[in-house]
């Protein structure tokens, strides 16, 4: 379980302190899907990096599992709002980092590897460098070398924001169908709406710089959800608007 | 053709220059009698080159060893860095000329206190190159290690190093320069073999065309490791071009 | 020993290392030749020349036990003993009897007699025992030392600084003269030489180590009398001599190498004698340059035991 | 506090290496043997510390622009580099030796001929280091440049220099400690003034406590010189340090 | 006006060719607003980047206004993907770059890139460097560092790729005001069709690699328009479904 309790993060420079997040507290539940979403610098990505261990909180305390965080985890995992891929690596070899520094079975996971480049439609791009992809090229390798971890924490940040609608939805799905099947504790920073409707068991909005929490809107929808027409749409568009309000 | 015309536009300088201004070949003498120092033994010559470039090479080698493992040391202790580094610039600057009878004395006659005095002179480079390059490490590609809990040494060596290659080369192009004229020192101030050894004796009977010979086959040999690493690099790091514009 | 075995195979050699005085040029040719005569070998003795550099350094490689025998300038070492330096080494020979610095200039350009050095600037090695000796130098030649100029600069530069016009005169080993014209274009050369005041300084000699004078004599006499021999034959056969040499080190220039062995020649004794009373006077030459403080001994720089008595 | 511990270990180290090894004071002085040679004439050595600083300033100032200008020109016109670059590494091999009777006899006796020949030695690393920098621009800082359809002149000041100053200064730490080492062979050779005349002259009268008194000093500037470098790195690029990690 | 003649682009490396675009036939007129749509990787950015002058097409022709498109010219604005801000510059600074290579006078436009700034919501961050920037205000630097320049033909590469629903709106709706007060030719990738829709003259969609124009669709609504509820609703959204099923 990750709980935050009274989290604050302000970043001192030369030109002035910028509080980011001031006081956030939440838990989350072992497995649980929540989606935070909020304005653009309110601090989502920090509050990422405040769980990974990248970044130590100048007040409250991040725990995981009661252990407070230190340091990054082995069994937490962050995709970057950047895709951050080694330029000397093919988007394989970029995907089988993680194996590599874990020392994974290397046969078996390269299989998994190529498997992931294929479900995010990759097929043919295995053996290209980043700079031969396109942006939404590079962010599902990166989205692949984070689920290829299959860690217990799984904190994503922005995964879909340089995809297309259509494989923004497709993916989506996916993501929704692995979680299903082994669910991990996920934090998912979007700016869609939809998409957290879709995914979260709770969605946490904060508000504009500093982050707060403004409000957690539970999501009581069955699973699996879809974005097409079904029952569940009324229900659904009932909770967008809801979180459009509140943004 | 462009390297071809730059040479022959040196060489034509120089030729000229010697004749308009009249220059002694004491001083420098005109290509011609440096090719006629040169074919009347260019076996010599070549032995002797041979020599030095054996000296160089076994240096430089020996040069980019330490120097990638004092840069590696340096950077991933910062104590260390702030320790050691001061000292490695002090001892850098002490004249090799001061260095290079105590090696003899230490290490006796031969070519292994010219490979040691070659690794001094152009470990530097390496090693300074080498820091620069393994701490502009993208923040971003750093945090992806830090937060794969990856140990200092796979951060090293699948993402620091792959990254500060480029800039590693920087350092080992100029440092096979420095190599070169590391090893024609040594020959200089023990002159058993090598073009350095040419140079001075040479100069001893004042032959200076023969001199010229010898620093002609220098520059070519240092033209050509240089352009060795040169090829190294695009081979082992091209992606380094293509990333950038 | 030298025992000869009988069945043709190669008798037991002593490995030494032997240092030249100043890479290889003319004076040095002797070396080569007994080696390639195969003087040294049926002396018993394996030798290995490496060039050497100037007198400090040569005392320095002596001193750490890396080379076994040198030839250098025996004025230079012993202005060292005298101050208590490289107490350790014994010359065992002479090989120039007196000392060869001169004072060469180019004809022309007005310096003819001593006198003509005042005001001037005269370039030479940097601290070279050249300049140690030019005060007394000077005081016998009856001209003011502290009128004269000193350029320092590195051997191989002086020829260029003469030629070039930035030195009026160098201060060098007359033996050099003959390359001097040659770089200055083929302009005649003045040569003074120190010896014609300091008649008693020798020039090179050769020198070896106590441990080697005191422990083992037969090896030094061994080696000393194969060098002499070289020494000897190198007068009679300049040009063969260079030749020799040449074979060793290709960048040795012929012409210059025989220019030096024929105007070394009337400073050479082929014996090698190292006379006791020349010895004392020069001694007393520099301690009355107050160049070293009294006190020096004969004996504490040459073993006369060893060397040639005529 | 490392810094000190560092300089202070190799002190001991050397010292309790002349002790335990019974090192000659001739081949290698102890500590105390080069304080008392300090000591004895201090006023002496800090003035020719002072004449080998300048000698050292003055050519490392116009290595720093002629290497810009040279690495800029090369960079800029790529037939230019296919040309030139292999002369330029061919003549940084001929040992410099070779260079300073020329050098004497075309400027005379004085500071001007070693302040060329600290000019020659240290001008190379910053040619090569500035034209890493100046290639390895990001492609989408290139094609920013390009689309803003900037001038050549104006890609260089305002996008590929400031991006390659932090491989500039590579060059220039590199460079800075050539340059001491520069003034003290031009020194050596022509031993008017300085520190190496100073090492040179002591070493012809067997002072070694004195030349290593010199040469202590000539670690102290070139660290400090090469420290200075740093601080004005830390100055004026800060931003490098800030988006790598 | 651009017009693009079966222009086909195609990468050629050592692991094979990517055809990126083929045969790509397209006119848009002078002033008009034009959006391009297509799955990640469909080869948008490329065609950018060949009416920008940054790439030559493989086969057929770019002009604009006749004259074929060989470089870049200086009326021509490209926003980049990613938003390539100088690590030296402040924001300002980075805004401030194009007034001083165009050398424009540069005090008035210091004030117009400071109102941008506050415009974009950066209030208070004119002096901040870019690595002290959240990735959506680096993105809204960008846009401003394109604004400042009121070029003749602006191109845009997913300027709100980083942002919030609501920022992204607020910015929509100000870059509708501002081509309605002075229209510049634009050509806008995105991966959003209410913006899209929003926007546009016309929306080109292309069909996945290689990327070819499936269909142009005409969006015939009175400026200016709104996401919010309003009289021109329905057909809005039957125009988004048209372009939903044809992506
Ligand atoms: N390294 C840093 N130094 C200074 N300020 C920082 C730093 N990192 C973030 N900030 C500031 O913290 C605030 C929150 O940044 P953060 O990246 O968490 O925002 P975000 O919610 O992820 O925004 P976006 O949606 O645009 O990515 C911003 O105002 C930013 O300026
Ligand atoms: N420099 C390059 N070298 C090789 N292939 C390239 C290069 N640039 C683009 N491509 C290929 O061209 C195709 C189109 O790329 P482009 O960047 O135009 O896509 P896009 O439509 O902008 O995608 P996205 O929405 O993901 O940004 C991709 O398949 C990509 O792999
Ligand atoms: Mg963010
Ligand atoms: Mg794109």
């Amino acid at each position: 379980m990750i709980r935050l309790a009274g989290v604050s993060r302000t970043f001192t420079s030369r030109d002035g302190d910028v509080e980011a997040l001031r006081d956030v507290a939440l838990e989350i539940a072992e497995s649980q899907f929540v989606a935070v979403v909020g304005r653009s610098g309110c601090g989502k990505s920090t509050l990422l990096r405040l769980i990974a261990g990248l970044l130590a909180p100048t007040g409250g305390a991040v725990t995981i599992d009661g252990a407070p965080v230190s340091r990054p985890r082995p069994d937490v995992v962050l995709m970057h709002q950047l895709p951050a891929l080694l330029p000397w690596r093919t988007a394989l070899g970029n995907v089988m980092l993680p194996v590599e520094i874990r020392r994974l079975p290397r046969a078996e996971y390269r299989a998994r590897a190529a498997d992931l480049l294929d479900a995010v439609g990759l097929t043919g791009f295995h053996q290209r460098h980043p700079y031969e992809l396109s942006g939404g090229m590079q962010q599902r390798v990166a989205l692949c070398r984070a689920l290829i971890q299959r860690p217990r924490v799984l904190l994503m940040d922005e995964p879909f924001s340089a995809l297309d609608a259509l494989t923004r939805e497709e993916l989506a799905t996916q993501l929704q169908a692995m979680h299903m099947s082994a669910p991990a504790t996920t934090v998912f920073v979007t700016h869609s709406i939809p998409e957290a409707v879709l995914l979260a068991d709770r969605v946490v909005v904060l508000s504009s710089r500093p982050g707060q929490v403004r409000r957690v809107v539970d999501v009581h929808l069955p699973r699996p959800r879809s974005f097409g027409h079904n029952a569940y749409t009324a229900q659904a568009a009932e909770c967008a608007a809801e979180l459009h309000e509140l943004l | 053709m462009p390297p071809v015309l730059g040479v022959a536009g040196t060489v034509a300088v120089w030729w000229g220059g010697t004749r308009v201004f009249g220059i002694r070949p004491l001083f420098l003498p005109a290509p011609p009698d440096i090719v006629a120092a040169f074919r009347a033994q260019p076996g010599y010559l070549l032995r002797e080159a041979g020599a030095t470039l054996t000296v160089t090479v076994a240096g430089f080698a020996l040069a980019v060893v330490a120097g990638l493992l004092v840069a590696v040391t340096l950077t991933a202790w910062r104590t260390m860095e702030r320790a050691a580094l001061p000292v490695l610039v002090g001892l850098n600057s002490v004249p090799k000329v001061a260095v290079s009878p105590l090696l003899v004395v230490w290490l006796g006659f031969g070519s292994r206190p010219k490979i040691v005095l070659v690794l001094l002179i152009c470990v530097f480079p390496i090693v300074v190159a080498t820091m620069a390059g393994l701490t502009s490490t993208p923040a971003e590609l750093g945090e992806l290690g830090r937060s794969l809990s990856a140990t200092g040494w796979q951060t090293y060596v699948k993402l620091r190093l792959p990254w500060a290659l480029p800039q590693v080369f920087t350092g080992l192009k100029v440092a096979v320069s420095l190599a070169v004229i590391g090893a024609v020192v040594a020959e200089i101030s023990q002159p058993g073999d090598g073009l350095g050894a040419v140079i001075v004796l040479s100069g001893m009977s004042f032959d200076t065309p023969l001199a010229f010979a010898a620093i002609a086959l220098l520059a070519l040999l240092s033209t050509t490791l240089f352009y060795l690493v040169v090829a190294l690099e695009r081979l082992l790091v091209p992606w380094s071009r293509a990333i950038s514009g | 020993g030298a025992d000869e075995t009988p069945d043709g195979g190669s008798p037991p050699q002593d490995k030494v290392t032997y240092l030249t005085a100043f890479g290889a040029v003319g004076r040095d040719a002797f070396a080569w030749v007994a080696q390639e005569k195969g003087w040294f070998r049926d002396a018993g003795i394996d030798v290995t020349i490496q060039l050497g550099a100037a007198t400090g350094e040569n005392l320095k490689v002596l001193a750490a036990g890396r080379a076994q025998f040198a030839n250098l300038d025996l004025t230079g070492a012993w202005i060292l003993a005298g101050k208590g330096e490289y107490p350790d080494v014994r010359a065992i020979a002479a090989i120039h009897q007196q000392t060869l610095v001169s004072i060469v200039s180019l004809e022309g350009g007005g310096v003819t007699t001593p006198k003509d050095l005042e005001g001037r600037q005269v370039g030479a090695a940097t601290g070279s025992v050249n300049q140690l000796l030019f005060p007394a130098y000077a005081k016998l030649a009856g001209i003011d030392p502290t009128k004269v100029t000193w350029v320092n600069a590195p051997p191989a530069q002086l020829p260029a600084l003469l030629a070039g016009g930035r030195v009026d005169a160098l201060s060098t080993f007359l033996i050099g003269a003959k390359g001097l014209s040659k770089a200055a274009g083929g302009k005649p050369t003045v040569v003074l030489p120190y010896s014609q005041y300091l008649p008693e300084l020798f020039g090179n000699g050769l020198i070896a180590p106590l441990a080697i004078t005191r422990d083992n004599p037969d090896l030094a006499r061994r080696f000393r009398d194969a060098a002499l021999k070289g020494l000897q034959y190198t007068l009679e056969h300049p040009e063969e001599a260079a030749q020799i040499m040449k074979k060793a080190q290709p960048a040795v220039d012929v012409a210059a190498a025989v220019g030096e062995i024929t105007l070394m020649a009337p400073y050479v004794k082929p014996s090698g004698v190292i006379d006791r009373g020349r010895v004392t006077a020069a001694i007393a030459t520099l301690e009355k340059s107050a160049l070293i403080p009294p006190g020096l001994t004969p004996d504490s720089v040459v073993d006369f035991a060893l060397a040639p008595a005529s």
